[in-house]
């Protein structure tokens, strides 16, 4: 086994820069030759031929956050199962597999916990997440 | 060579970025980002730490579970600035005064 | 294990005639081979990806009867130059009430994120640029930023439709992030680590040794794990940020001329490195069936195109679903990943582990012929 | 060489980003410089060895926590939300004038210099190591201290998120005004 | 034999997983999860009947014994040690003792499952009796006295809960209050002996005590001026009478009553009084110590007397049987005192069975004419006929009838306690133990069949219930469990050969198992006992077994040098309480069937009244202990208030006041219009000012004096 240099990270480095370098020479490339007559009616934003009213920028709804709550909950979840199921092998071939089924399936149910609680209160729904909220205020 | 002293200094500055953050932002939002800034800061130490001087992966359990903190903070820390939102209509960290008096 | 293409290259003789190339300073000759590598990679990608556009509209002519591209090239076969060039020379137009800065930075994130990710793409026991412990973590990490670009993009933009399509499309991503990391975290349980190495030196063999044939749970993961990447990088069924029905084109309305061309350019390479990954994950990667002894250069070029083979297999799966689905509603999306494909892909992870405790980490191959 | 240039990219790109998040005015740029600061501090891990570390960083920040405080602003209105009320009754804006500032920037050079005074001693105690080009995997090493050594906090931090997603959707949940 | 973990932790966490489950998933279940707790205590059994088996049949020494020890937690600091170990202490007196609660506890689960069905109390009933199981596993299970002390008020919690099962009714709830109030002043004794002992030891495992006491550590400690022995060993003693429902503690035991009569089987009859009982055995050797063998026994003849004449008049079946149970551990206590180790435990194991099949017969008989008194009650024998079998046998059993259980074991405490009283060469004073003793045992014949005849024998004195009455009919879950205790009464399982240790007469009680098997712990032994880890299978070689044998010249091959005087007071005890058991047979055959002498209820009316008032204990302690005592205490302190804070102090303070008013006024004209309302307002504005940035509730500004604390703090620091 050839152990891990810090030169084993330069590919990351070098495909970043490249990315990088392509997109300025492409911004580059279309700066060069891409023709330029800008008018006001041409950079307002597309609504279908209409004049935009407003910003964008206004408010969404809270179910995209309670999306990405459910989401980064179970992403760190994940990120910590990570190191626990690369030696799960390992650790079953040295015989303490009972041990680390358990530890991992305590650690899963309480995951699976969480899902069936925002199931229940009906987070994972789109749609219905207002009015099944609305009932459970009125119990 | 890079030195342990680099990286003090860098997370330092992040602190103190954090902190400038924290202090001076008034949204809530804002404030919250500085704290991200300072638990980095915070975080950056233990891996340092861990390799320039305790030798073992301990510094870096706890720069993981600071991470895990971070995130359930931010959680928990964005859902009450979202409510308090929309009960106040305002990010104003001033504006939080329904607990005084 | 931890093969990158320098150290796989250092055991062969001439890497030392190279070395005194390069007066004898390793990080410059690494350097060297790793941009060479980095260039063609991306080469090959990019033309990949181009040729994607070009089977894209290729096939869905097929399936629905007619010729599609034709005029440049043979076949038609030049079209996405074409393409590319008219992308360069078209105006670059930006809405007078965009965020210039995220505007700016938004493609550019993608293609970073995009990229990066193809420094662990196993292309053969050889070609892989970087062989990392954290690799399949690093992917799914990385390729996150695909995530936050679609919903800078359409927020940038500061047109209903694209704000619309990014929120859409950042949700969606995040949403179907979990499981398609719980499908990969039961292939890290199995193969007992998170480096490319790792997992596709575990499948070497005959198909049967692949991992999605490893046991029942394994199978079904494969598909949660293809379902979920589809909506990962916005594909139909799953083009809901883009539903060009409903939000125009989604959260790159506003972009014209190389931006967009960068945000697709984008969007058709991960599509090749999700594909890549389920090949290395599932379908055995870059492994021969049988050992041949050959030389170096030759096994590493038959394992190139068979890897390449089976990714553009999936690929063209992934072409034909999107022709042949009708796209989802966004309920429907979200109810499918946090009602179906969630609960699956839990279920699947314990069923490997508790499989791999109670069998001894034996495949239903080995349980079958005996090993 | 190499890693001496990812350590200056990435302390120049936290750094940068870090300053950038203190001084725009744009709470979404603001958002965006602390993700450029987030990926700078992962570099920051790599070079110090810890590969699941840093990629942990890029997962939970990039992929997590930057979303969500993005969700976040737009939830509350957007760019800048400034509200009538706050116009009215004259607070400071909500990205900070010149006087927060100045309040924040001494309380942090307040703070600098008396860390300059640890951060001396700290180095005094502990001379200058050198380490070699290699990094032994910290995955399987993390594995194991998480599953041996640190197994309650293991558990209990998935209890502790179990009580985060619970609290945090009660919180923001719409409900009936 | 190898033990791991694996096949001693299953018998008490079985029924805890049961109770787990059915305390969050119990509505969701089918049959509220009863089947659950059965099959969970049937686990308990299954693995107890292992232990069982490798320590009786498998013929282990007395002083054999499986230790297994892991650390709860250490906060030792240098030299100070302070560590405190769990573990699991099996010997065979826990082998025995875990085999009878766990299978007792099946059976009354199992009739549990009948009696309760559709009550609407059955879930929570059902989860409240496998925890109580696990926790009396536990206790027999637990090495040390934290962990026993740690189950023991789990076991106080579960019957609180299972007495006040129904807890809309008055009396139940009382019920319980009185129960767990009264055990917890014993428990407090047990708390102040536990930490008595800990102080002095650093240790409360048995068998550190066990080589404490070998090693003399107890030679010239005191507590309170008395020496530590006596002091812990009584606190201990106190903490086995609160559970045990000694005399004067015994007050809560006929008012548990109110629970289901499973509950009682299992609470009080079967499992948790004899925890006492097991406790003062387990600490046998520091009772010895403490001299307080002389003590334990007359409390016990004393309660087995009162108990037994109680007994007499009771009309309710349950309070009969109530106040036999603390007839019988009256008699456990005196087997402890007068140093018949085994004896006691042997009664204590009898005792359970026969006991809980006298309340699960009882519960029968309830259910199936829901009535509990005995006058209404006549003639079921023909309705109720395996009850009638079942009860009977145990009555006989009881009322140590020869070749039944209970003849085996009481015969040989009233034995011992005759030995010791008489022929042992002690005060007279002793004599009073035996004589009461037999005086409870001919009570016992006498009242038990006096409850037989009147609930199953004679003409139906109501005819009404007796007509509604259920014809009974054989079925698992309500009379098998009755007929398999029943078959455990019998006199031959405790007595002679039956695990093959030893040949002799099979009936004549003198080579029992028990004998061999049980005794009373040799200090000596434990003095460099080895200790083992958790995890670890179990190593030890076991000592083989010394035969015991009984030999007419010699006596046994025991220490006792009066072998042959105690084999004569054995005979005679014997005899006489063969003679006294049917004695009291044929007296409440007289009274109760031929009716050829009156009921003495109404020759002596005022000791029936006295009797039917239960010695007007609970008069005593609710008039006289709380009424006088308690609410004598708050007069005293009202007269405090009133008389002397009131009068002096407020009264007082109000002439204070009215001449400062004065001084005041004065000053308020000058000093305060003058100068104080302009200035006041001025220094609280600037105050004000002060306050104000300081209790600014902005967040930020708090942080910014936190960082400023902080780091003057750092500048503090000199590094």
């Amino acid at each position: 086994m050839i152990p891990a240099t810090f030169d084993g990270l330069m590919p990351i480095v070098i495909l970043m820069s490249i990315a990088v370098l392509l997109f300025w020479g492409g911004h580059f490339a279309s700066v060069i030759l891409a023709p330029k007559k800008p008018s006001h009616l041409k950079s307002t934003p597309y609504e279908c031929g209409e004049q935009p009213v407003g910003s964008a920028w206004s408010m969404f709804n809270v179910r995209f956050y309670v999306v990405g709550l459910i989401f980064i909950i179970f992403d760190v979840e994940s990120v910590l199962m990570f190191p626990v199921a690369s030696i799960f092998r390992e650790m079953n071939d040295m015989g303490q597999g009972g041990y680390a089924l358990i530890i991992f399936l305590s650690f899963i149910s309480i995951l699976i916990e969480g899902i069936a609680y925002c199931w229940k209160k009906g987070d994972l729904d789109w749609v219905k997440s207002y009015q099944v909220s609305l009932n459970d205020n009125n119990k | 060579m890079i030195s342990l002293a680099s990286y003090l200094v860098i997370s330092l500055i992040l602190f103190a970025a954090g902190l400038t953050v924290m202090i001076a932002r008034k949204n809530l939002v804002a404030i919250l980002l500085g704290i991200e800034l300072i638990l980095n800061a915070a975080a950056l130490n233990f891996v340092a730490y861990s390799r320039y001087v305790t030798n073992n992966l301990d510094g870096h359990i706890f720069s993981l579970f600071i991470i895990v903190i971070a995130a359930a903070e931010a959680a928990v820390g964005l859902a009450i600035v979202i409510r308090f939102f929309q009960i106040k209509e305002t990010v104003h960290v001033d504006e939080a005064t329904q607990l005084r008096n | 294990m931890n093969q990158t293409v320098v150290s796989y290259l250092s055991q062969y003789e001439f890497y030392d005639s190279l070395l005194a190339l390069f007066g004898n300073n390793q990080g410059l000759l690494a350097f060297t081979i790793f941009l060479i590598v980095a260039l063609i990679i991306v080469g090959l990608c990019a033309t990949i990806g181009g040729l994607g556009t070009y089977a894209e509209r290729k096939i869905s002519a097929d399936l629905q009867q007619r010729i599609g591209p034709n005029r440049v090239g043979p076949y038609g076969l030049l079209q996405f130059l074409a393409d590319g060039v008219k992308m360069m020379t078209k105006e670059d137009v930006m809405p007078f009430t965009a965020d210039k800065m995220l505007f700016y930075l938004a493609p550019m994130l993608a293609l970073v994120g995009v990229f990066a990710t193809l420094a662990v793409l196993p292309f053969s026991s050889g070609f892989a640029m970087a062989d990392l412990n954290v690799g399949v973590f690093y992917l799914i990490a990385i390729s996150s930023l695909v995530g936050l670009a679609v919903f800078l993009g359409g927020y940038a933009s500061n047109s209903k439709w694209s704000m619309l399509g990014g929120m859409r499309g950042a949700s969606q991503i995040i949403s179907y992030e979990i499981p398609v990391t719980i499908s990969i975290l039961a292939i890290t349980l199995l193969a007992g680590g998170m480096s490319f190495g790792t997992i596709v030196g575990m499948q070497k063999g005959l198909p049967i040794n692949w991992f999605i044939f490893h046991n029942p749970f394994a199978f079904i993961a494969f598909f949660v794990f293809f379902t979920g990447a589809l909506a990962e990088t916005n594909r139909a069924p799953f083009d809901l940020p883009e539903a060009e029905s409903e939000l125009v084109s989604g959260y790159h309305t506003e972009y014209t001329g190389m931006r967009f061309g960068f945000f697709a350019l984008a969007e058709y390479i991960e599509v090749f490195v999700v594909c890549g990954v389920a090949v290395a994950l599932f379908l055995g990667g870059s492994n021969l069936p049988v050992d041949i002894k050959l030389d170096i250069i030759p096994i590493q070029i038959i394992e190139v195109v068979i890897f390449l083979t089976k990714t553009l297999l999936l690929y063209y799966v992934v072409i034909w679903i999107r022709w042949t689905l009708p796209r989802l509603r966004v309920d429907q999306l979200m109810s499918v990943c946090w009602k179906y494909l969630t609960p699956m892909a839990i279920l699947n992870l314990v069923g490997c582990a508790i499989w791999l405790v109670v069998f001894n980490g034996k495949s239903m191959a080995d349980m079958v012929f005996g090993h | 060489m190499f890693i001496q240039i990812l350590f200056g990219l990435s302390a120049l790109l936290t750094i940068g980003c870090a300053i950038a998040v203190a001084v725009t005015k744009n709470i979404m740029h603001s958002c965006v410089f602390l993700l450029g600061s987030l990926i700078g501090i992962a570099g920051l891990y790599a070079t110090l060895g810890a590969d699941f570390v840093a990629v942990t960083q890029i997962m939970v920040y990039v992929g997590g926590v930057v979303i969500l405080m993005l969700f976040a602003v737009m939830l509350t209105g957007g760019k800048d939300y400034v509200s009538k009320a706050q116009n009215l009754l004259g607070l400071a804006p909500n990205m900070g004038n010149k006087w927060t500032y100045t309040i924040g920037l001494l309380v942090s050079l307040v703070f600098i210099l008396t860390n300059v005074k640890l951060v001396s001693s700290v180095i005094k105690a502990n001379p200058a190591k050198t380490f070699g080009n290699e990094f032994p995997s910290t995955v399987n090493q993390l594995g194991h201290l998480l599953v041996k050594d640190h197994v309650l906090a293991f558990e209990l931090s998935s209890v502790l998120l179990l009580g985060a997603l619970v609290g945090a959707a009660i919180i923001a949940r719409p409900r009936k005004q | 034999m190898e033990y791991t973990v694996g096949s001693i932790a299953p018998i008490f966490l079985s029924p805890v997983i049961a109770f787990v489950i059915n305390a969050f998933f119990g509505r969701r279940l089918p049959r509220h999860g009863d089947w659950l707790a059965v099959l969970s205590v049937f686990i308990s059994f299954i693995f107890s009947a292992r232990i069982f088996s490798d320590f009786v049949f498998g013929q282990f020494a007395t002083d054999y014994y499986v230790h297994k020890t892991f650390t709860w937690f250490d906060l030792s600091h240098g030299a100070q040690i302070f560590k405190v170990d769990m573990g699991i202490y099996i010997d065979n007196m826990a082998a025995i003792m875990l085999l009878m609660v766990s299978g007792v506890a099946t059976l009354i689960h199992l009739f549990s499952v009948w009696y309760m069905d559709h009550d609407e109390r059955h879930g929570r009933f059902f989860t409240f009796l496998p925890l109580f199981t696990s926790a009396m596993l536990g206790l027999v299970l637990s090495d040390n006295l934290f962990s026993l002390f740690i189950f023991w008020e789990i076991m106080g919690f579960c019957s609180y809960s299972l007495i006040g099962i129904y807890y809309e009714k008055e009396k139940a709830g009382d019920a319980s209050i009185k129960a767990f109030m009264t055990t917890r002043v014993g428990d407090v004794f047990l708390l102040l002996g536990i930490v008595a002992l800990w102080m002095v030891l650093g240790s409360v495992n048995y068998v550190d005590i066990y080589a404490a006491i070998a090693e003399g550590k107890f030679a010239g400690q005191s507590v309170l001026g008395i020496s530590l022995a006596t002091f812990a060993g009584f606190c201990i003693f106190m903490g086995g009478m609160g559970k045990s429902a000694q005399f004067p503690l015994h007050v809560w035991l006929p008012d548990a009553m109110m629970g289901p009569t499973p509950g009682s089987a299992l609470i009080h009859a079967a499992t948790m009084v004899a925890a006492g009982v097991y406790l003062a055995l387990r600490m046998y050797p520091l009772m010895v110590l403490g001299e307080l063998t002389t003590f334990i026994a007359v409390i016990g003849a004393i309660t087995a007397f009162m108990a037994a004449t109680i007994a007499l008049v009771q009309t309710d079946i349950k309070a009969v049987l109530a106040f036999s149970t603390i007839s019988q551990l009256g008699f456990m206590m005196i087997g402890v005192g007068v140093g018949s180790y085994n004896a006691a435990f042997m009664h204590l194991i009898t005792h359970a069975v026969f006991k809980a099949c006298l309340f699960l017969s009882a519960g029968s008989v309830i259910h199936a004419i829901h009535e509990q008194e005995m006058p209404k009650m006549g003639g079921l024998r023909k309705k109720l006929p395996y009850t009638f079998l079942a009860m009977m046998c145990c009555t006989l059993a009881i009322s140590g009838i020869p070749f039944f259980a209970g003849f085996v074991s009481k015969d040989r405490i009233l034995g011992d306690a005759l030995y010791w009283g008489f022929m042992a060469g002690q005060g007279p004073f002793h004599a009073i133990v035996p004589i009461l003793g037999f005086s409870a045992a001919l009570l016992t014949a006498f009242y038990m069949f006096r409850l037989m005849f009147l609930t199953f024998f004679g003409e139906p004195r109501d005819k009404h219930i007796y007509d509604h009455a259920h014809k009974e009919h054989l079925s698992l879950t309500s009379n098998v469990p009755l007929l398999i205790l029943t078959v455990f009464t019998l006199g031959f399982w405790y007595a002679g050969t039956l695990t093959g240790q030893s040949f002799g007469k099979v009936f004549g009680a003198k080579t029992e198992w028990f004998k061999i098997l049980v005794e009373a712990p040799k200090v000596e032994n434990f003095v460099n006992h080895p200790r083992q880890a958790f995890g670890s299978t179990d190593t030890a070689e076991k000592a083989s077994l010394p035969v015991a044998r009984y030999d007419h010249q010699s006596g046994y091959a025991g220490p006792n040098p009066d072998e042959h005087k105690l084999h004569t007071a054995h005979t005679i005890g014997a005899v006489a309480s063969v003679v006294i058991a049917f004695a009291g047979v044929f007296l409440a055959f007289l009274m109760y069937i031929r009716h050829s002498i009156k009921p003495w209820a109404d020759n002596f009316s005022g000791i029936t009244t006295t009797l039917k008032n239960r010695y007007y204990f609970d008069n005593f302690y609710v008039d006289i202990l709380i009424k006088k005592g308690l609410l004598g205490l708050n007069r005293f302190l009202a007269w405090i208030d009133m008389g002397i804070y009131d009068r002096y102090a407020v009264d007082g303070m109000a002439v204070v006041n009215r001449t400062l008013y004065k001084a005041s006024k004065w000053f308020d004209n000058v000093v305060v219009d003058a100068i104080g309302v302009d200035g006041t307002g001025v220094a609280v504005n600037l105050f004000n000012l002060v306050l104000r940035i300081v209790q600014s509730g902005k967040i930020q500004f708090y942080f910014i004096v936190l960082i400023t604390v902080l780091a003057s703090y750092i500048w503090t620091l000199n590094i």
